[in-house]
């Protein structure tokens, strides 16, 4: 195992750790997009250059798009919704 | 190469995307049509090839990438035997009847609708099909992102959201546990087809902690789907939640498809390696499936929303059959076959006769619709029909699955085998029997304090409802149940395409060698009289039982109460927060993998 | 050291477990479900690696090269687009259950139960 | 159960689940030694067999394809899913919606971005044999190259483009076409999906006979996925914001 290796597998390793544990939705969003990234460099020391572009389009358009759609609808709703 | 095979998956397949094409543009009822036609045209072509398949298994390698004989297999092979085509005929015959049940009872994006069910039965007809491990896993998922979605078809109807979200993460979860064994089986093998990880493992020998995670991980992750005790609490959240139809194909064949996967697998892969650890590996099945049997009766006489009791008792009756599949006996898996086609039946015209409820009388719950459904007598006749072989009454129903299931358990000694079988079916069909009484004949007290409240579904009951064509299916399937306990020569077929599905040489030679395995040995039915004891038992027990707690409120006050405390925990248990499923999920793997690891040495 | 990819695996998938079981939240547990499928990638691209081995790709090396698994790859591309799928399913059921219950806490949300 | 209750239980459970694992990886080839052959066998086959460079797209379209069909149809089943999920609001609701980045300056940037990307997209599918890339990301690539018209420009022009009349029948068609590829190999003979084009030559882009069609099949039906499941998200988000949705409970 190449050292680029070990250190892409702590990021790896932290990035999950952070995002399960971010409990802010917008916060969450934010990291699992660095995870993606770092997934990313983790498939390229792991000679997957396919995967890793598939994880970089995933992590950097896919769930973007989607995850915020959701938080900002959530967040419009509340807004609206007298409480 | 026959070019059915593919077709049976194709067609439906082709059919959805076409649909979803032109869907928008052509009236609710051609989409109805093109759906009836592409379930029914594959479900003939499942009956043509099951006749091809006697004694035989036929091979089918996608993109002609046919290995010569002894060579790797690079590409993704088919191997389908008498189970598999069977297995694609009822999924497609159940799919054709839930369609036309469905030509009236559906109403907003109908083509959607049409669309999602076609890939749901076509993913389940590939899967059953299928020879190769990973190929297997991408129709299992195409099977579960269709079922999810098609369990909050109605919903604005249905407000409990938490069926479809708890479904869809315990059953993704359950599909990440199998491929992480189909990883560790890659690690080890470097193959994917599954005649060829059978002959590497078993040519390696080793049964290390590899060989014994893998087998674990597979087998929960697939009890998941199979909703057995303790990965079964989504089962009756998405059975409440899901149109009737859906729930035909839920409890039909949905849930069974998890216990296939686990005999083909068990069968051709792991046989091999772990064929000496055939106590423990039983054992422990057996134990699972002996909780999941006794859950499931309980948990289906505390409840009074009808679909969830069906689901419930589902899940007792998938208790049953995972017993049957845990002998490790092609006698006893051959029973189980036969029992889940004649639970299909009835259990699917159970749920339609819920739809027809909810869409005349605008309600699901047995108390509430307490006398609402005596002029219903076509449905009533198919609830008592279909209840009435799920009793398993001698040469009826599910008759002739429980009697091989229990003979041949006393013959590998396992004389508590038909006491479970008995208790869960006398169990599960009291509770349905009960709730029949009191809709259909107005029986008994209109409150039962025991019964759990549930938020019911409440559309509002359409005026004049055309119930001609969604009666007739649900008689039909109804009868079909019934009669399948007389045909013991379907028993027997069931028996001889066990011994061929079991026999891990014979299947590595078709496949990989292109050899035709020797055909099995004829059967011929014996009726034992203590099949027959077990069976009047079951059938008075369910009648009397059922009878009885339609009148709970002339049982002693402090008796009603004692079971109402007794049954306090487990109904606790039945938590409904995804949080809870996922834990259970994480202890039931953790449990039934370190039995098989503490007991496969 | 060497098992160290294959551990990874297992942390992440086990780190993506807890968070669903703890979480308070719909739209967190669905973000929670990707990251445990993202620990089944790690585990198939790692099994499929060979020290000193390049890409699968044949464009410009001889074939005689020492190349990692191909098939592990496209198996791990396979997972990687079902992901995806599913986690937006799950999100679309989370948003849906907000709109109607007016909450994204899994204890709320309950309607069934026993 | 209280949820320190089901974190204990979990935590059992994800102790045995985790020694089981564990357990299992332990015994795995080391980490850097993969034995088995499947992989080895697919890679020296690839290009005499295919003329295809590279030997990951050969097995997803080619040695595996019927498991990227599948895939595709998971996607799209998916989409269709989260469409009739928000079928409530229609692209009525939302059409008189002004949601509009008033900049010169980011709206032609967008505009150029846009059109970048959709060349990069069809980039990453032309060249999926020869280098990295292929149907699935380049497909989500060319969805991409619509958001960047909302993120930039206006929702009502993102909504003119990637309006679900369009989005819904590309992957539909896509998906439809993955299958129906299938099923020609019959008309000439051959099993399902086999190839029924000449290989061309190894590196260029028209390389790896009928694979080449299955590539681009499945990029229509993944971006055509995409844009579903992405028009969805934001039309559902403006009706949202913009008070137009119909259900709002308490």
């Amino acid at each position: 195992m190449i050292p680029l290796q070990s250190v892409a597998i702590l990021f790896v390793a932290l990035g999950a750790l952070c995002v399960v544990l971010a409990r802010d939705l917008v916060r969450q969003a934010l990291l699992l997009s660095i995870y993606g990234f770092s997934l990313v460099v983790l498939f390229v020391v792991f000679q997957a250059p396919d995967v890793a572009l598939s994880a970089l389009v995933v992590s950097g358009i896919a769930y973007p798009v989607v995850l915020v759609g959701a938080i900002a609808r959530v967040a419009a709703i509340r807004k609206r919704r007298p409480r | 190469m026959n070019p059915m095979i593919p077709l049976i998956a194709a067609i439906p397949l082709l059919a959805a995307t076409l649909l979803a094409l032109v869907g928008k543009w052509i009236p609710d009822a051609a989409a109805d049509i093109v759906g009836m036609v592409a379930a029914a045209v594959p479900a003939v072509l499942a009956g043509i090839v099951l006749t091809r398949t006697v004694g035989r298994i036929l091979s089918y390698w996608f993109g002609g990438w046919r290995p010569r004989a002894g060579d790797f297999p690079v590409a993704i092979g088919w191997a389908v035997d008498r189970f598999g085509a069977g297995f694609a005929f009822l999924v497609l015959i159940l799919l054709t009847s839930a369609l036309v049940y469905s030509w009236r009872y559906m109403e907003a994006d109908r083509y959607l609708y049409v669309v999602l069910m076609l890939a749901f039965g076509a993913a389940m007809a590939a899967f059953v099909l299928s020879g190769d491990i990973f190929n297997m896993f991408v129709f299992f998922e195409l099977m579960s992102v269709a079922a999810f979605a098609l369990t909050a078809y109605k919903v604005e109807e249905t407000s409990p959201l938490q069926g479809s979200f708890n479904f869809a993460v315990v059953n993704t979860i359950g599909a990440f546990l199998v491929l992480f064994g189909i990883a560790l089986l890659y690690g080890r093998t470097g193959a994917l087809n599954l005649a060829e990880i059978g002959v590497r493992l078993t040519n390696d020998g080793r049964h290390d902690g590899l060989v014994i995670a893998a087998f674990a991980f597979i087998t929960c992750g697939f009890l998941v789907k199979a909703a057995c005790v303790p990965f079964h609490f989504w089962l009756a959240d998405a059975h409440a939640t899901a149109p009737a139809p859906v729930c035909l194909l839920f409890s039909g064949v949905m849930v069974e498809v998890g216990f296939f996967a686990i005999a083909r697998i068990y069968w051709t892969v792991f046989d091999g390696v772990l064929g000496e650890f055939q106590h423990p590996i039983r054992d422990v099945l057996l134990g699972v499936g002996v909780v999941t049997a006794i859950t499931g009766a309980v948990m289906c006489g505390l409840q009074r929303h009808v679909k969830r009791l069906l689901a419930y008792s589902t899940i007792a009756h998938a208790g049953c059959f995972l017993i049957g599949l845990a002998l490790l006996d092609p006698s006893a898996l051959g029973g189980a076959a036969v029992y889940v086609i004649a639970h299909a039946f009835a259990k699917g015209s159970l749920f339609l006769v819920g739809g027809i409820l909810l869409m005349t009388r605008g309600g699901i719950d047995e108390l509430l619709l307490h006398g609402l459904g005596k002029r219903l007598y076509v449905a009533a006749a198919a609830w008592f029909i279909a209840t009435l072989a799920l009793a398993s009454p001698p040469f009826l129903g599910t008759y002739t699955g429980h009697a091989l299931i229990e003979d041949s358990a006393s013959k590998l000694g396992y004389w508590w085998v038909p006491i479970v079988l008995a208790f869960a079916t006398i169990g599960s069909t009291a509770a349905i029997f009960r709730a029949g009484l009191r809709i259909f004949i107005g029986a008994g007290a209109g409150d039962d304090p025991i019964l759990s409240q549930q938020p019911s579904e409440s559309p509002p009951p359409e005026e004049d409802p055309e119930l001609g064509i969604m009666s007739a299916v649900t008689l039909l399937l109804a009868v079909a149940g019934l009669l399948c306990g007389a045909w013991t020569g379907l028993a027997t077929r069931a028996v001889e395409a066990a011994h061929t599905f079991t026999d891990r040489l014979g299947y590595a030679a078709a496949v990989l060698d292109h050899r035709v395995p020797p055909p099995p040995a004829p059967e011929t039915w014996h009726t034992t009289t203590s099949s027959i004891v077990w069976a009047v038992v079951t059938l008075v027990g369910s009648l009397t039982i059922g009878f009885g707690s339609v009148y709970r409120n002339r049982w002693p006050e402090s008796m009603t109460r004692a079971l109402d405390t007794a049954y306090g925990p487990i109904r606790a248990i039945h938590s409904g927060h995804v949080g809870d499923y996922v834990a259970w999920l994480a202890f039931g793997t953790a449990v039934i993998g370190g039995l098989f690891a503490v007991t496969i040495r | 050291m060497s098992v160290l990819p294959y551990l990874l695996a297992v942390f992440v998938f086990l780190v993506g477990l807890y968070g669903i079981v703890s979480s308070r939240n719909l739209i967190h547990i669905a973000v929670c479900v990707s990251v445990c499928q993202s620990g089944t990638y790690i585990l198939l691209l790692a099994i499929g690696y060979k020290t000193h081995g390049t890409a699968p790709i044949f464009g410009d090396i001889p074939s005689s090269r020492k190349v990692v698994d191909p098939v592990v790859q496209s198996l791990t591309l396979t997972d990687i687009v079902v992901a995806v799928a599913v986690s937006a399913l799950i999100l679309a059921f989370a948003l849906k259950a907000y709109e109607h219950e007016g909450t994204l806490d899994p204890h709320e949300i309950v309607e069934m139960k026993g | 159960m209280t949820r320190s209750m089901r974190i204990g239980l979990f935590l059992a459970g994800a102790a045995g689940v985790g020694f089981l694992l564990v357990w299992g990886v332990l015994d795995l080839p080391t980490f850097g030694h993969y034995a088995g052959p499947y992989g080895d066998i697919v890679s020296k086959l690839t290009e005499p067999q295919r003329h295809i460079a590279n030997a990951v797209t050969a097995i997803v379209f080619d040695y595996r394809g019927f498991d990227t069909m599948g895939e595709e149809l998971i996607l799209f089943s998916a989409a269709s899913a989260v469409a009739m999920l928000f079928r409530e609001t229609r692209e009525a609701d939302t059409k008189d919606i002004v949601d509009a980045v008033r900049a010169d300056a980011v709206n032609g940037l967008g505009v150029l971005a846009a059109i970048v990307t959709l060349l990069l997209a069809f980039d990453v599918v032309a060249h999926g044999f020869v280098t990295p890339g292929g149907g699935f990301q380049g497909g989500v690539v060319f969805a991409a190259a619509f958001v960047f018209v909302y993120f930039t420009c206006e929702y009502h022009a993102y909504l003119r483009l990637a309006t679900t009349k369009f989005a819904e029948p590309l992957e539909s068609f896509g998906a439809g076409s993955f299958v129906g590829l299938g099923m020609i190999a019959f008309a000439f003979g051959l099993a399902f999906m086999g190839n029924f084009i000449d290989y061309g030559v190894t590196g260029r882009i028209r390389s790896g006979g009928s694979a080449a069609l299955v590539n681009w099949s499945s990029a229509l039906a993944v971006a055509g996925g995409f844009m579903v499941i992405f028009s969805e998200y934001l039309k559902d988000n403006m009706a949202a914001r913009y008070g137009r949705t119909k259900k709002v409970v308490q």
